[in-house]
Parts: structure tokens; C-alpha cells; sequence
């Protein structure tokens, strides 16, 4: 097998079945509370600060960083086991988790030590939450592009420019703004960014939403005017901030949220199918498990060679792109199967929930080959990885 | 194409450019009715179209109204316009009279049953349909309701129903009309073959959609062409980069198949009652929506999906419309079924009849 | 709709529709006195003498061409009727398709009086037939590639080099090569290119064969070694040679002959599920006939637009791709529909005609999205054409 | 992966280049025997791995078997490994004696039936099976047939039978086998649960064409790689144009993809049965050869179906592997019957079993 195609068999221990046992009594519970509906996509927009606070209390949150910043020393694999849990069932994950995922890796590599003393630990607990700094209006997949600024004044930064995208910005206590610290260099269009971590309740700080297409409030646009940022809360080095915005990135990739994103669609999908036996049937979910069984243990192997100190972009990509290929079939291949308008008897007003998780899928389907590298970004990626070898 | 049709079609296209802006779009999304756009195209002649001078309508043919409708699909109008030509064409045929005014028809698509009662007033109508298209609009409804004896259809008031608001994922009113006993004394209505009429109500249906589809998609490969034109990245126009470029040929692929469904089906429509075609098209069509959307919007990126751009005025409108009046899984379902039974040997009679 | 993309609806004259069923009654009768087996992509490979020869006496070769050189005056749409009916029989029609399709309409644009005089009248017979002479090893996609070149000799031209893919140049009596009249101007490298028509029984030629995959023969390197050509052989003007090549490419695309050659298969495979009542098998069935008649109708509108001597270049193409993609799903859909290794019983030692007809199609398949310019060239034309408008 | 296992793996890799040339499969698919290739690998206990020393294997697991029969699939090597495999694990369990020549078993996929009869002499065995792997060339022929009373696997002779060859589109021997009463007396043969065999054998097929195709998927991914670096269009290597990127990443996805449930396949099959393991990989390896054959051949251009060329030795063997022991929509059928019996409450339980 090509090397940077190999992905190791992972085997779960008995210790990390019992942990996705606990995570699953836990979910049970919350669901049998009404704490929660299933949701498609939960952990782009669906929010809830008390289940953050939690999953934090259980230790499920930070669960890989050290202990002496509130994190709980537990291995990637076992991570990947909570979170998969929690996505399958559309929990409401979105509050905690780009802090989670991203914000916490990268401080914990280029942060300083006040910097993790300081928001590690309240991450962990689930009450501090991060939104993502990187796109512009002209820096999408395309993140030279970024025209934001800080000026070096005495003492710190003044930031001006805006970000984009940035989902959940509008919960979230802080961003980790990518910016410029010097003019472009048309020449080397990396050089001269820098990553300042913002408190967005500070003055200049502008939120203002970015509706989705069905109206959904998940992102918005983040506008910076002459916002005052002090030198402890710049990560990293000054000029370091492209190769650490990559790195971000990569965390961003081959997570179970690249292919469970509508998971709680095809589970509906398959109870709404349950007294039919139609051999298309059969196939049709039939094919979509064996790809998802296998999608899952691609992820895991990513996850696991992250465990041991490799970082598999050309695999994670792929992964990436697998996966939300496989989001969007579950929608497409589900309304084939069961058109919705034929679903509800016409005694019930409400739509069913097979037809409430179909809405979502179909709607948030054009972001999942979009968000985290575009689909034609990572095949370039991918082809180019591949090649040389 | 005819001189009369291409007036018609550059007279709708003037009035839907005009009106259909993004906001007006949005703010029928949002409960607003777009009045203005009806009226403008009610006196303009383009509600009654293909029926007969006689019993007052505008003439013109079923390629006249389709065509409009095709318009009326890629500005994405808020209106019941393939409804209303849904209900009068049906009106017409039936000798009842027929309205400048929304219509609207029940129960759509089957969802739903309508019951015609007698007692000693006369008749009332009982029933609930779900998915009904614009019926907060309606001025009028046309129902299609079942006696212990036979099939009827009547025109009721809506103000004698309760209609509860519902939507597409179009954001199209796609409302629940409860008839408690609806009286029927006052109401126009004639006795009919109650399955020809489903079938027709079906076929127009499948057809409708079919020609609204082929409009949007155009829709979307214009905007894909400009953004992808206008967007730079790395340095470049996006439509410069081959992986792009790949994908609008796609994309261009299933507009122009799509279109080519439409015409056959809308001409065929013109000359005699052939539903092949139109079960061709809702087929084909249903599978151009389904491929060439997501490449509008992976052209688009993220902005394509929020609501400052206008691409998911079409492609929800899409997504909608390839369910309405049977996906295409289940029209090829229909069709395969007949294939298979008139056999291999008259396959290729078929394909090229 | 985008102008590039607007195709006309055809209706078929009754004249028209007659003209078909003499074609039916002619290949029914055929078939009964078992002259041909219906096959996959005929056109490629399937070589009758006899039947071309019939064809000829029919009046159904060069059918557009004037009179005076042996045609039969009938229209584009004529020609694509009679075509589409013996393609969809998968008769055998190899031996003269290429002159019929485009050495025919290349000389009667380019060729000289005498040329038209000569050859014309004997393709159009059926008695002679032509092999392509394009691609070489260093050019296929990229034509400017080409390295045969011809020297100036008195009276004519002294021709060295080799053309690759030759399909039926074992057969063929002519070839009309494209080569390098002068030497190559990396500036400009579409100039110094001339056609010359070249016998192919002449000295200095060989013919090697290209056997494909399944040991078939269709393809050949014909080599040149100071083949001597006389000047009357030179078709169009020197120097002109790429512009009349693209032209001749041009006749390739959009016909019937690119979303029929799995027709056969089709056909078979219907047959042998005909006593199934597999919802799933009504749906496939239902859209590969829906795809196949939009595709015909498409590609109707194409031959009636070259009637009326509009050139759809765009529109071509697209119908290339669309129709190739469809060809080889046929092929993927039934062998899932219809697994081979299940259909015949044990007693019957043959292999079945869906068996035959399968294996045709799955061998063949790789070639349909290749020949005739490849998709990927397609669909950058396509790109370029309709963003340009 | 234990040191053992990277030793055999590098050894079989080394016999399998040298031995399986363009040339020799060539030859193979036009009737020669690659007996010289079968004696090495025999020399080098390669034949009877996976069972134990004790009973005259050369010891080793399923995963070692498996393993070297991926390296075969990657290098196309025209023996009936798999074939002989499967039919020493099945003689080892049930206690026959096992064989170092090539082996075949049938009926194939329950592609025939056998029969055993009793008459005075004996037991005589009575069938036609056809597509039966490498008949012409198997030494011995482990057979199930079945009496009135009971289920039988013997170990017979092919000079007792009449084999008709016949090949796949891989050219690979897949003879039809006539069994006109061959007498039993002489050969060894045990009495066993009819339907159990036929599961194993079933599952056994389709691991090791999973096996077989995920070697093969290797081989076209380099392939393709190797191609496209050197191959040059337009004044440079193709791949440097995107559109060939965008589908050497798909051919990537899907290769990687089929490796990994291979892997999982194998894993399962070393621990204990777990046919589950092996349907996924079946299924999801079908899909990779189905999506991913194609496109190697696109980047190939009309050089790689070429005779000339290697490529399609492998795409020929995915296409026909594919099939063999069940397609991707045969066993998805089975797994999503399974699945919805279980019901959506065990979906993800499933999915992280």
C-alpha cells in the first residue's frame, strides 16, 4: 500500500468500550430527560450550554490535554469514542466544540503558559467557547488571501478587518484571529501573518449574523474596528501565523464530524423503513453501512496515528472527502427512498422526524464538501501527496 | 417557436426581471403575498392562458402557458401560477367557470381525503389535505371531493375552510386545508370521472413541475457561469481552474438535457394528451435537479448557501419541486414497469417513438 | 437557456418514419437469415463486407452526399434515422463507418473535384472504406503533437512516420494522414500541418495491430517508411492540415454512435429479466430509458441544427459526454442487476447472449469516454465554450 | 504486524515480481500453466499456510494466508492460491489429508449440483459444475455432493472427469467440471454439515476476493501514478492538470478505502468468524473496484487497454472478482436485511461493533 495511504486496524480496549458505555447511559438519560432532539449537523448550530457543562463535568471535554490545565490525559482513540457517541446521537455539542477540537491543540502547541493556565481549564469545564478566525470575504479556500491587520502599538495590537463564516461567533467568548502583522509580499503571500486571540465582548468588536439559506443562524461575519489587543494574547510567533492556520486546519479534518453529519437521518430512515421489505431497501442501507463501517475505521486509524505522533494529512483528506461525500448521499439516497410528502398521515399537522432530519440534511448539505477545505482543495491535496512520494 | 410565444415570453420575462428581486422572494418566504406580481400578470393575460377566448380566458395554447411557467421557474415567483393553470384548465374542461384570481387544487398529489356528504340542505364537503400549494392565497379552492356515488368537483370558498400554514423547504406555502362540512349550495361544481381527473391532476402536475425545474436550472448555470467569472482565487478567476471547469460542463450537461426533456414534454403536451413524455421528463429532470445543484453551490461556496445570495432561491425551489407530483425513482418505477412488460423487442420502438 | 446550449425539437416526417421501417424490415430480414449477432459496440469492430455492400445498394452510405459523386441528396436527420436503427441492431457496419461518417463530409469540404470524383462514389457503395489518421504515441488529446511529416519531392510528397489507433486500417483501403509539412514552430504549434490521403496497399506502408485487452483486433499503428504520395493526394491546402483535422474531429462527436454502443446489452437485459417484478428493477430500467431518450432527442438536435448548417460544437460535445457516461452505465447497472455468473444453467455450456453482450460492454466501456476526444478535453471545451459566450 | 509476517510478505513480494511478468500472464490467459511460479511458492511453504504442522501445513495464520494472497492479487498471479486455501483449511478441519499441488473446489458458488450414489461397489459422485476456478490445472478436486442421507466432501481426481475450459474476462481458467460417476473408493472423503460448509466456503470466497481485489486496487493506484508522472500532454506531466488530480484523488480515496476494510476483513477472520467484517469488505471493495477501474483506464488513455499494457490485467481480474462470490448489491442485501430486522436502534450499534 502506498505509505501515506496506510492506515493502521485499530482494536478498542475493553477500558474505551466501557467509556462509550458510560457516554451512551449518559445520552440515554438526556434523551429520556427530553434533554435533547437528535438533530442533523448538531455540532454546527445546535447549542446548549447546560449539556457543555456536562459533558465537561464528565470529563469529556479536553479529554486529551494534560491534567494540569483541567484536561484529563486520556488517549485520541478514547476522544474519538465520546465524540462519535455524541454525534451519532445529534447531541448538542456545538457550544464547546471548535474550543475542543481546534483552540485547545494549537494553544496547547504555540500558546503560551498563562495563555493555557488561563483558558485550557475553563474550556475543559464546557464554559468558555471559540469560534474560528481564518476566512474572509476573499479568503476562503484561498487564505493568503487574509487582509485583516494588526498594528503594533505600545503594548499590543490594534486589529482592524473582519472574519467570516465564523460559526457560533455570536456564543462564542473568543476567537484566535488570523491576521496580518506585516503588508502583503506578493512575492510570498504566507509571510507576515500572526494569530491574536480576540475576546470578542471587548469595544470595535462587531457580530453580525450570516443566515443560512433556510434561516438558520450559525455564522456570521466578525468585524474588527480599532480593537485593542495586548501582547500576552498573541499565539505563537509574530509571522508564524500561516504554517499555525494550516495546522489548525488539519485538526479540523477526518473527525466523526465529517461523516456523521446526518447520521440521525439515516437512523429515522431506517425506522421509518421498518415494516418494508423491499430488496432496494436492503440494498440501499445495506451499502451505506458497509461504507460507513469502513469510513469509521479510516477515521479511527487517522485518529490513531495522531495518537502516535504522526499527522496523516494526505489520509485525513481523504478521509474528509469520503465522508462528506457519504453525508450527502444519505440525504440524496433517503428521499428516494421515502418521499417525504407521502411520510405523515394527514391527521398529524407536525412534520414527522423523518421529515425534520431530511430538511436539515438536504439543507446543510452544501456545506459539508465546503467547510474545512473544500472538496476540489483537498483532492488537489490529495493528488499532489500522492504523487510525490 | 412561434411570433405570438416569443412575445409572450419576452413580455413574462420583462415582468418576473422586474419583480422577482431577491427581497421580494425573501419576503414571500416570509409570509408576504406577492400581489403585485399577479396582478401585474393577470392583466397582462398571462393567468388564463390556454383557455379558450369563449369561455373567457386568453387563448393561446398549453406551449404558451408552459413556456410562462418556465419563466416563472427561474425568477423563482412566489406564485400559484402552475396551479391556477392546473384549475382552470381543469374548470374549462369541466364547463365550470374559471377565475383570474390563485387557485388552488385539492388534495394535491393524492395527500389527503376529501369526502362529499348529503344530508337534507343539500351537500357538504369534509376533509383534510395536507401540502396544499398556496392555499393562504387562494381566492379560490378546486376540490376534488368523493360522494358514496360518485366523484366531484366543486369550487369552494376559502374563507369556509381552515388553512393552516405550512411550507416547502422553498419556503413555498404548502398549507393543510381542513373542510368541516363545507355547504356546497353556492359552490360551482360538476360530477366527474374521478380517476381520469387524478390522473390528469397528476400528469399536469409531473409536467408543471417538470417545465419549473428546467427554468431554475437555467437559473442556476447563469449564476454559476457569473460567479465562477467574477470570483477570484489564487490569483485567478475560479472558471479558469480545470477542477471547476470540469464541474460547469457538468452542470451545463444537465441544464441543456433538462431542457431538451421539457420541450418534448411541453410539445407533446400541445399536440395530444402523452404522458410519456412528461413521465421522461420529470424522470430526467428530477435527476438534472438532483446532480446539477450541488454543483451549483460547491461552485458558489459558501456564500452560495446564506441568505444574501439568490442561488438557494433556485436550489431549494428544486429540491422541492423534483418530490412534488413523484420523484423521479417513482415515475421510473411507473415507466420501467411498462417497459418490462411490453418487452425487449419493443425497447427501441420506445426510445424513438 | 444558454444560447450554446439550446437544441431544437425534431419532429420525424412520415417520409422519414418510412425510411426507418425499410431499415427494420431490412435488418429483421437480415437478422432471420442470421447474417449478423446483434454486438456491442459494432461500429468499432464489427466488419461485414457483404453487409456494408447492402447497405451501399440501399442507398443508405453517403446518404447526404450530392448525386453527382454517388450520394442520395437526403437530409442530416435521414442519415441520423437510419444510423440510430442499425446501431441500435448492433449490425455489423465497422467497414465502411468511417468514410461514411467523416472522410466523406472531409473531402466534399476540402477535397479537390478529381479526390471527390474518385472516392466519393465508391464509399459511397460501400467498397471503400477509410481508417483515421490522427493520433500518434506522442499524440492523442494533444493533436499538435504530431511528428509524421511529409517532404517535398517533385510531383508529390515523400511521407515517414506512424499513426496510432488506426481502427480497421487491416481493412481499410485509404487513410488520410495528418503531418507535419514543416518543421515544428514551438511558437505556433498548431501550423505546418497538411492532410495527405495515402493507399494503403502502397510500398513503405505496414500495418501492425494494436490488439486490445481481450485480444481483440480493431486497432493498428500503420507505419510509413518514404511512402511516396503524387500532389493530386493532398486534401485541402498545405499547411492547413490542423484546421481540417478539427473539423474531422468534429464529424466524431454527437452521432448515435455515442450513446448506442451498449444498446445491445440493454436489450439483453431486459430479456432476461423479464419475468421479474422487482420494484428496483422497474426503476433502473425506468431511468436508463429516460436518459436514453433525452439523449437521442439531444443528439437529434444536433444533426438537425447541422442541417441547417449551424455547427454546435458545445452542444456536440456535451452529447459526447453525457452519451458515454450512459454507455458504460448500462453496462455497470445490469451487471449488478443481473450478475453474470448466475444466468445460464449449468446444462447450457455457452456462454448466454447477456453473457456475450455484458462482456462486450464492460471490455469495451474504457474506450467510450476516450475516443473522440476524451471527456476531460470535452468538458474543458464545454467550460470554455459556455463561460465565453 | 509481527516480524513473521513482514518476512513472508516481503518474500512472497519478491517471487510474485519475478515471476509474474506482463508476458507470463499473457501467456497463462492463453493456456499455459504457471508451474514454475506454483513450485517456488510450494519450495517457500506458501501453499499450506494457515494450517497447523501437525497435520503437514507450514503453520502460520489466516492473516499470513491472506496476506500473501493480497500480493498475488496486486501482481495478478495466475494460480489457483485462493482456490487452495480454502480447500486445505476445509480438509485440515475435517481432518483429510491436505495438498501442496493446486487445488479447486465445486460445485463454485453453488453453481451446479453434485450428487452421490450408492450402488454396490460403492459410492459414485454425478454433476456438472461450472465455473470452476483452475480445474484444468488443480491436481485434486474437493468436491461437496450430496446423497440422499447426507452431505459428502471427497477429495477426487481430474483425470476421473471431463473439464471444458472456460475462462473469466480476467482469462483466468474457469472450467465447467462433468462428474459422470466417479467412483468413490479410492478417495479420501468425510461426512459434514452441508449448509455449514457452504457458508464457509461462501465467506471464505468472498474474503479472499476481497483480498485478491485489494491487492489489485494497489497495483492500479501505482500504476496510474507511475503513468500519469511520466506521461506528457500539452507540454507537461499529466499530473500536473487538475482534472487528472481531481481523479487520481477519487482512485487514492477508494484504493485506501478498500485497504482498510481488507485489513479489517483479514483481522476479524484471525480472531474468530466474523462474517460481518468480511460482507463489509465485499461490498465496500466492490464499490472501490467499480468506481475506481474506470478511472485508471481514463488516465491511462487507449494505452492501457491496450495488450500492450499491464493495467488492464489487473482492472480485467476487479471486474471479474467483483462478481465472483457475491456483487456489492448481492451481500448489501443480505447486511441491510440484517440490519433492518435489527431495527434503527441497533444501527449504531452496529456500525462500532
Amino acid at each position: 500500500m502506498h505509505k501515506l495511504l496506510e492506515l493502521p486496524v485499530v482494536k478498542l480496549s475493553e477500558e474505551t468500550e466501557k467509556l462509550r458505555e458510560e457516554v451512551r447511559k449518559f445520552i440515554s438519560e438526556e434523551l429520556n430527560a427530553d434533554s435533547f432532539e437528535p438533530k442533523c449537523d448538531s455540532w454546527l448550530g445546535e447549542l446548549s450550554q447546560e449539556f457543555s457543562r456536562k459533558l465537561g463535568e464528565r470529563g469529556w471535554i479536553g479529554m486529551t490535554w494534560p491534567k494540569k490545565y483541567g484536561g484529563h490525559e486520556r488517549t485520541a482513540i478514547e476522544r474519538f469514542v465520546v465524540t462519535e457517541e455524541l454525534l451519532a446521537a445529534g447531541a448538542p455539542v456545538a457550544g464547546h466544540w471548535i474550543a475542543d477540537r481546534q483552540t485547545g491543540p494549537l494553544l496547547l502547541r504555540y500558546g503560551t503558559e498563562e495563555q493555557r493556565q488561563f483558558f485550557l481549564p475553563k474550556i475543559a469545564k464546557g464554559e468558555c467557547y471559540f469560534a474560528i478566525g481564518l476566512s474572509e470575504p476573499n479568503a476562503g479556500s484561498d487564505l493568503a488571501g487574509v487582509l485583516t491587520s494588526a498594528t503594533k502599538v505600545e503594548q499590543g495590537w490594534i486589529l482592524n478587518g473582519s472574519k467570516l463564516w465564523s460559526s457560533g461567533a455570536h456564543h462564542a467568548h473568543y476567537m484566535i484571529v488570523l491576521c496580518r502583522t506585516s503588508p502583503q509580499n506578493p512575492e510570498n503571500r504566507h509571510q507576515g501573518m500572526s494569530q491574536l486571540l480576540v475576546d470578542l465582548s471587548a469595544n470595535g468588536v462587531t457580530i453580525r449574523p450570516i443566515r443560512l439559506m433556510n434561516g438558520e443562524h450559525h455564522f456570521n461575519e466578525v468585524i474588527f474596528e480599532d480593537v485593542f489587543i495586548s501582547d500576552d494574547m498573541l499565539v505563537g510567533e509574530v509571522g508564524n501565523g500561516w504554517k499555525q492556520g494550516m495546522a489548525e486546519l488539519a485538526y479540523e479534518r477526518s473527525g466523526p464530524e465529517r461523516f456523521l453529519s446526518t447520521f440521525p437521518l439515516l437512523v429515522e430512515l431506517v425506522d421509518i423503513l421498518q415494516d418494508h421489505t423491499d430488496k432496494r431497501i436492503h440494498i440501499e442501507i445495506g451499502q451505506l453501512a458497509a461504507r460507513l463501517r469502513t469510513l469509521r475505521h479510516m477515521s479511527l486509524g487517522v485518529a490513531s496515528l495522531l495518537q502516535r505522533g504522526v499527522t496523516p494529512d494526505i489520509a485525513a483528506a481523504l478521509v474528509k472527502d469520503l465522508g462528506t461525500q457519504f453525508e450527502r448521499d444519505v440525504a440524496e439516497i433517503a428521499r428516494l427512498l421515502v418521499s417525504p410528502r407521502l411520510t405523515a398521515p394527514s391527521a398529524v399537522h407536525a412534520p414527522t422526524k423523518y421529515e425534520k432530519r431530511l430538511a436539515e440534511a438536504l439543507l446543510h448539505a452544501p456545506g459539508f464538501t465546503l467547510r474545512g477545505g473544500t472538496t476540489e482543495i483537498l483532492r488537489g491535496i490529495v493528488a499532489k501527496g500522492v504523487a510525490a512520494r | 417557436m412561434n411570433e405570438m410565444r416569443k412575445m409572450i415570453i419576452d413580455s413574462v420575462t420583462k415582468i418576473m426581471k422586474d419583480f422577482c428581486s431577491k427581497e421580494m422572494i425573501n419576503e414571500s418566504e416570509h409570509g408576504a403575498w406577492a400581489g403585485q406580481l399577479w396582478k401585474t400578470l393577470a392583466e397582462a393575460g398571462m393567468i388564463t392562458v390556454a383557455v379558450s377566448e369563449e369561455v373567457g380566458g386568453t387563448g393561446g395554447d398549453y406551449g404558451d402557458a408552459l413556456s410562462i411557467l418556465r419563466i416563472s421557474g427561474k425568477y423563482s415567483a412566489p406564485i400559484p401560477l402552475a396551479e391556477t393553470y392546473m384549475a382552470n384548465w381543469l374548470l374549462a374542461e369541466l364547463g365550470l367557470p374559471i377565475y383570474e384570481q390563485p387557485l388552488t387544487i385539492l388534495p394535491f398529489e393524492n395527500n389527503g381525503t376529501i369526502e362529499v356528504r348529503r344530508n337534507a340542505n343539500g351537500m357538504t364537503i369534509c376533509g383534510t389535505a395536507k401540502n396544499v400549494p398556496w392555499a393562504r392565497y387562494a381566492e379560490k379552492l378546486v376540490v376534488m371531493g368523493q360522494s358514496e356515488q360518485e366523484f366531484l368537483v366543486a369550487v369552494i370558498d376559502p374563507d369556509d375552510c381552515i388553512i393552516i400554514p405550512g411550507k416547502n423547504l422553498a419556503g413555498e406555502a404548502r398549507d393543510i386545508v381542513e373542510l368541516n362540512g363545507v355547504e356546497m349550495q353556492d359552490c360551482p361544481y360538476a360530477a366527474v370521472d374521478g380517476e381520469a381527473v387524478q390522473n390528469k391532476l397528476q400528469s399536469y402536475g409531473a409536467l408543471t413541475r417538470s417545465v419549473l425545474m428546467a427554468g431554475a436550472l437555467e437559473r442556476i448555470l447563469e449564476l454559476a457561469l457569473a460567479y465562477s467569472n467574477e470570483r477570484q482565487q489564487f490569483g485567478r478567476s475560479l472558471n479558469r481552474f480545470q477542477a471547476i471547469q470540469q464541474q460547469i460542463a457538468i452542470l451545463a450537461g444537465e441544464v441543456a438535457a433538462a431542457g431538451v426533456a421539457a420541450d418534448y414534454a411541453v410539445e407533446a403536451f400541445t399536440d395530444a394528451v402523452n404522458p410519456t413524455e412528461t413521465i421522461v421528463a420529470k424522470i430526467r429532470i428530477g435527476q438534472a435537479a438532483s446532480i446539477a445543484a450541488p454543483i451549483a453551490h460547491q461552485i458558489h461556496g459558501a456564500i452560495g448557501f446564506t441568505d444574501e445570495h439568490v442561488l438557494h432561491q433556485s436550489t431549494r425551489r428544486l429540491w422541492s419541486w423534483r418530490d412534488e407530483f413523484g420523484t423521479e425513482s417513482e415515475w421510473a418505477e411507473q415507466l420501467g414497469k411498462r417497459l418490462m412488460n411490453t418487452g425487449a423487442g419493443s425497447l427501441w420502438s420506445f426510445i424513438t417513438l
